[in-house]
């Protein structure tokens, strides 16, 4: 018979919310056991020994209010500033965070790799690397949730989401959906299984027999017939792709906006939101409802792989700016 | 209880009403960028008082009543507030730590 | 005490139970105390509903595999546990009931200031309660309490609108119940009866109310626009056309967490009448308790983001949230501290509420504290979401609301029914229910940093011991919760008469005989003193009834 | 604790309108008036959330609610603001007559507000029928059509939406209180009202307020966005 009091920890941050953990742990401990003395105390020490006993009238103190207010507020604000540090701090991934793409469908994840894997409810990671997995939803609210990591991230539909870790530990570990969503919800499980660099070179040679996540992509844009608009080399109705990931682009009502993930994606699926300057809305049709999230996001990784052909893309070099946790809606604002 | 006000008083508040709405009317259709918007509520909050100091006569009524009055919209704000906290920060991205 | 056995048979006094006969003079009464009895049993009904869900949950946790019902029906069991209980049990159970039936009676008020809204306010709540049972027969909604889109919009098959509608209606029961509590507390206080005067269970009424008619309106549009987006299909939450499924967070958590200070307020309120009632003597830091209602009850508004840190909202407004939240968490510290000082130097027994009142003390601050956990950014991520929300969320309402609701329900039980329940009966419920209750909540804390999610239906092997404590403990907390509930109904015929003071407590509604009267009070009570002035009535008593 | 407010309390010592349970007229009339502003607080809160969610959405997509102008009447929209502002203006007549005690007064307001207010919804019910004409109602069967500007289709149903659930819901406001105005009248009709007791006058002109108080609002918002807007 297991019992199991503590998870394992597998990933660098772990550690610094376990640590976390165990000063709001110890602080509670602390103070409900000071509770629990006090009353205690003075329920057996001023416990009714005659029915016309008359206890002296105390009305308060203001000292001692102002003390058991601001103590332990001081006391909350380390919490504060420790949680937020490490909230922050694991806020976005490093620039050479490896890329991985995780869709949530009720009720699986399909998880794709760049190389071109795909799998379904399984995710390989090698182990001491940078782990990028951004997140789609096919339908309702998910949370891809490792309790290993102590990572978890809503993944909400219509939009993505990004989460990163570095596992520390090669294993097995769960893999949950954390938000409920539907009849098999806790069916939603999975395993990530953290491998050593070799291990995972050698089952990345194992699988992929379509072609990387761009060549499926690549693919995609011929089936689909965007190739007839947007040419690679030469002017077409549509714009040219090459180059166009993660630069700023010129739109038809006088903004620029940043070419990354949300806005290639807005762009398939409801292409008149924002047209760039010098060609003309409605000539593309929107996608919606045609492609899944899944082959949206090899469309978005061939389209990436035209940046990283030409210039460097900018999303390389500050790791931050390209980042896709954005609703698809923000880029609209002034 | 307290002093009725005057049928005069009523009818000026109307007649400020009215033309507020014209001016609001008018305002609407000039070109003035994002004051559009701001000129339009300054202008349905200045109204908004007339008709609560003024028709429901709470420049009259206790301060109980003037507290309540006031608590709906700072509640009202509070609730706006705290989504734009959201909203308006929602693309920000902290570069690693944040202090 | 001075209580005198009587034969029930004998001629009993004129009061509001014995006024009036009839089934007609229950459903068209206006009298609070009258309404208050009609809300303890509906809302008892409600609570025992709700218990049967929570039973089927933790019967089916037994195992890691889903085995008793299948999927769906589990998540309909939890789903209508979460409804029944939160919106039908917890809102209306304090305020509806012991705050219906004292708070007009410690204000010397002869009723409420509505009489009339106050009986439509309950038939608005069996309306709602119809609706939300309908849901039920007809075959279950899915979609969690919280009805979160746009699962609730558009991917449920389940009666979601129904549920909805009901729990709109009930909105409504509240909010009058609320408003009536303002009028009454602003405009109906007996003469002398100054606010520096009220007592604190008349104070946690106050706030609570204003809680209930600020917030309850916001999520009764925010159910209607889940109607109407339901309905027609519109895209005000549905992502596929431009919504924003996490807005409908932002305005569900508007009211949703204020909605458990609507909850556990009330229950504070109830303790520190318990704890100075059996310490015999005045609370220690009067301004501070009162002060710290209001202060819970507005800071409360600013806090709801930290239900949402792993949304993908704002990381600032996150860092927002997260601070605003361990400010709400000074008040409540404020309240514990109180209660424990004014035990310094009392007076103290050891009757069946004063141990609610102790039980509720430790509960509720280990449920507080843990609440911290989930207010700290770092630890949230981890946590949210898990058995250790479910843990915590339970800390505050069973063991804390709950218990402050068992101990006020004892300790005016003698001035509502005018019997003593069997004390002894009473002190090993008392304790079945706090023992029942940590078996079946604390293993949560640790089943949730393990990683076990909430609302699961099959969970994985290793999560399976912690899972049968949690269940052997909640058959021992169901057990507790019948026992008072056939006593309280055993001492309505053969309890001891209980006089009109049993407890020599020093409240206005202890001075009128048990039953009151139907108007309260012989003569309005003029107040000259204090709220728990323990000292000067021990002075001037020489026998308490 | 109710300190006794001149008039009401001097005449009412026996007024047959006095409730048991309180003690004077002034306390009475105290209550039913707090009561009334904590139920607008309410109210307040209700249409609050409605314009929160607006807001947020149209700070989300100013253009396409921008675009939405070209579909609204500001003609109508400004008529209803002008009619609702004349019925509070007879409105406050009429509780100010009930106030000095004149009978026929009273009722000729009241018969004038019910007027203006039934005037307002007629005027509101031509409006949503050249919505309708127009393709514009994205609820009850989609009757929905927006390839004027096909950019902007999708977010401008949510505009439409929020356009019919806050004018609907106000509209429904407006029949609630010409149903109150109603009892009022006939109330007057029969002469429950006198210099020394009005309350319910009193209370439901505070109402009628209050719902043109949000007209005043929902004018600007709904009908007023993106007037000077060139629309590509």
């Amino acid at each position: 018979m297991q019992l199991p009091l503590f998870p394992e920890a597998a990933s660098a941050i772990a550690s610094s919310v376990d640590y976390l953990y165990f000063y709001l742990t110890a602080v509670t401990i602390v103070m409900t056991a000071l509770i629990f003395a006090v009353v205690f105390f003075f329920a057996l020490k001023y416990r009714r020994r005659s029915e016309h006993e008359i206890p002296p009238p105390i009305h308060g103190s203001l000292k001692l209010e102002i003390a058991w207010s601001v103590l332990p507020f001081l006391v909350m604000l380390t919490f504060f500033w420790w949680g937020a540090q490490i909230f922050f701090a694991n806020a976005s991934p490093p620039p050479d965070a490896m890329d991985i793409y995780a869709v949530g469908k009720q009720w699986m994840w399909k998880i794709q790799y760049p190389e071109g894997q795909r799998e379904i409810n399984e995710l390989h990671v090698p182990v001491n690397r940078p782990i990028k997995v951004t997140l789609a939803s096919e339908d309702v609210i998910h949370s891809f949730f490792i309790p290993a990591f102590r990572v978890k991230h809503d993944v909400v539909p219509g939009r993505y989401d990004i989460m990163w870790f570095t596992p520390t530990k090669p294993g097995r570990y769960h893999l949950f959906c954390a938000e409920y969503c539907g009849t098999e919800h806790s069916g939603m499980v999975g395993w990530v299984t953290v491998m050593t660099e070799n291990d995972y070179e050698n089952w990345l040679a194992g699988g992929g027999s379509e072609g990387t996540m761009a060549q499926q992509g690549e693919r995609l844009f011929g089936q689909l017939g965007c190739a007839t608009c947007h040419q690679l080399d030469q002017q077409g109705r549509g714009p040219i792709l090459r180059g166009v990931y993660g630069s700023r682009v010129q739109l038809q009502n006088g903004q620029a906006v940043l070419a990354d993930d949300a806005f290639i994606r807005e762009s398939i699926l409801n292409p008149n939101a924002k047209v760039l300057a010098g060609y003309k809305a409605d000539v593309m049709p929107t996608f919606q409802g045609q492609i899944t999230e899944e082959q949206l996001l090899q469309l978005i990784v061939y389209v990436k792989s035209l940046a990283i052909q030409g210039a460097p893309p900018v999303s390389e070099q500050s790791g931050a700016a390209a980042t896709p946790n954005q609703t698809p809606t923000t880029g609209e604002k002034k | 209880m307290h002093e009725i006000p005057s049928v005069r008083t009523y009818v000026t508040i109307w007649a400020i009403l009215t033309v507020m709405t014209f001016v609001t009317y008018y305002v609407a259709q000039v070109e003035l960028g994002a004051w559009n918007i701001v000129v339009a509520l300054l202008i349905a909050f200045f109204k908004m008082m007339l008709v609560i100091l003024f028709f429901m006569n709470v420049k009259a009524e206790s301060p109980l009543t003037k507290l309540f009055a006031g608590a709906g919209f700072f509640w009202m704000i509070l609730l706006l507030g705290q989504f734009f906290i959201d909203y308006v920060s929602r693309g920000w991205m902290p570069e690693g730590k944040l202090w | 005490m001075s209580t005198v056995l009587q034969d029930p048979r004998a001629v009993e006094t004129p009061n509001y139970l014995n006024q009036e006969y009839g089934w007609k003079s229950w459903l068209f009464t206006k009298d609070h105390k009258r309404i208050a009895v009609l809300y303890i049993i509906s809302i008892t009904a409600m609570f025992f509903i709700g218990g049967i869900f929570a039973s089927l949950i933790r019967v089916e946790l037994l195992t890691p595999q889903g085995d008793l019902v299948n999927s769906d029906t589990y998540n309909k069991f939890f789903t209508m546990h979460g409804i029944v209980m939160v919106f039908f049990f917890l809102i209306p159970s304090i305020p509806a009931t012991l705050g219906n039936f004292f708070v007009p009676m410690m204000i010397g008020a002869k009723d409420l200031a509505f009489p009339r809204i106050n009986l439509l306010s309950w038939y608005i709540y069996i309306a709602g309660a119809a609706f939300a049972l309908a849901a039920v027969v007809l075959g279950g909604v899915d979609t969690g309490w919280t009805f979160y889109t746009p699962f609730s919009s558009t991917y449920s098959n389940t009666f979601v609108i129904t549920a909805a509608v009901g729990v709109f209606i009930a909105g409504f029961s509240s909010i009058l119940t609320g408003l009536n509590f303002i009028v009454t507390v602003h405009k109906m206080r007996a003469p002398g009866m100054t606010w520096g005067r009220l007592p604190l269970f008349v104070w946690a009424n106050y706030a609570t109310s204003l809680i209930q008619v600020l917030g309850t309106p916001v999520v009764a549009i925010t159910l209607a626009l889940v109607g109407l987006e339901r309905a027609f299909h519109i895209g005000i939450f549905d992502p596929a056309i431009g919504g924003d499924p996490i807005l409908f967070q932002h305005m569900f958590w508007f009211y949703s967490h204020p909605a458990v200070y609507i909850m556990i307020l009330p229950g504070m309120g109830v303790i520190s009448e318990l704890v100075t009632c059996y310490s015999r003597k005045g609370i220690f830091g009067y301004p501070f308790v009162a002060g710290s209602s209001l202060g819970i009850a507005i800071i409360g508004f600013l806090v709801w983001g930290h239900h949402m840190f792993v949304t993908g909202m704002s990381m600032y407004a996150s860092l927002y949230f997260s601070l605003l939240s361990f400010l709400v968490a000074v008040p409540s510290a404020i309240k514990v501290f109180n209660w424990t000082a004014t035990m310094f130097r009392g007076s103290i027994s050891f009757d069946t509420p004063m141990l609610y009142a102790f039980g509720f003390i430790g509960l509720f601050t280990i449920g507080g504290l843990t609440g911290l956990f989930l207010a700290t950014l770092g630890v949230d991520v981890h946590v949210t979401d898990t058995y250790f929300v479910v843990a915590h969320f339970h800390y505050v309402m069973v063991g804390g609301m709950v218990l402050a609701y068992l101990g006020g329900m004892h300790y005016w039980w003698p001035k509502i029914s005018g019997r003593l329940y069997p004390e002894g009966w009473a002190k090993f419920a008392c304790l079945l229910v706090f023992a029942g209750f940590n078996l079946t909540f604390f293993p949560q804390f640790i089943l949730g940093y393990l990683g076990q999610p909430r609302r699961y239906h099959a969970y994985a092997p290793e999560f399976q011991v912690l899972n049968v404590m949690s269940t052997a403990g909640a058959s021992i907390l169901g057990l507790g919760y019948i026992i008072p509930l056939i006593y309280f109904l055993w001492s309505m015929k053969y309890g001891p008469k209980a006089g009109n003071n049993p407890w020599r407590a020093t409240g206005l509604e202890w001075q009128t005989s048990s039953p009151p009267p139907t108007f309260n009070f012989e003569k309005t009570p003029i107040v000259t003193e204090e709220a728990y002035s323990y000292h000067t009535q021990n002075q001037k008593e020489t026998h308490g009834g | 604790m109710a300190d006794a407010h001149g008039t009401v309390a001097e005449h009412a010592e026996h007024s047959p309108h006095l409730r048991h349970h309180f003690d004077d007229m002034a306390q009475q009339f105290d209550s039913a008036t707090l009561g009334m502003w904590v139920f607008l607080l309410t109210e307040i809160m209700f249409f609050g959330g409605m314009f929160g969610a607006y807001t947020v959405y149209r700070g989300m997509y100013p253009e396409a609610f921008a675009s939405t102008s070209q579909f609204m009447n500001p003609f109508y929209g400004a008529l209803n603001t002008a009619v609702l502002i004349v019925s509070s203006l007879t409105m406050a007549l009429a509780v100010r007559a009930s106030r000095l005690g004149e009978q026929k007064m009273l009722q000729l307001f009241l018969i004038l507000t019910m007027i203006f207010g039934l005037a307002f919804l007629v005027i509101k019910g031509f409006e949503y029928h050249e919505h309708w004409v127009d393709m514009k109602v994205p609820i009850i069967g989609g009757h929905w059509n927006y390839s004027e500007f096909p950019q902007f289709a999708r977010q401008a149903q949510i505009m439409f939406c929020f356009y019919f659930f806050m004018t609907g819901f106000h509209a429904l406001h407006m029949v609630v209180r010409l149903g109150l105005m109603t009892t009022i009248f006939v109330m007057a009709k029969r002469g429950t009202f006198s210099s020394s007791y009005f309350t319910p006058v009193e209370i439901s002109g505070l109402y009628w307020h209050f719902v043109d108080i949000v007209w005043i609002f929902l004018f600007p918002l709904l009908y007023l966005i993106g007037r000077t807007k060139k629309l590509i």
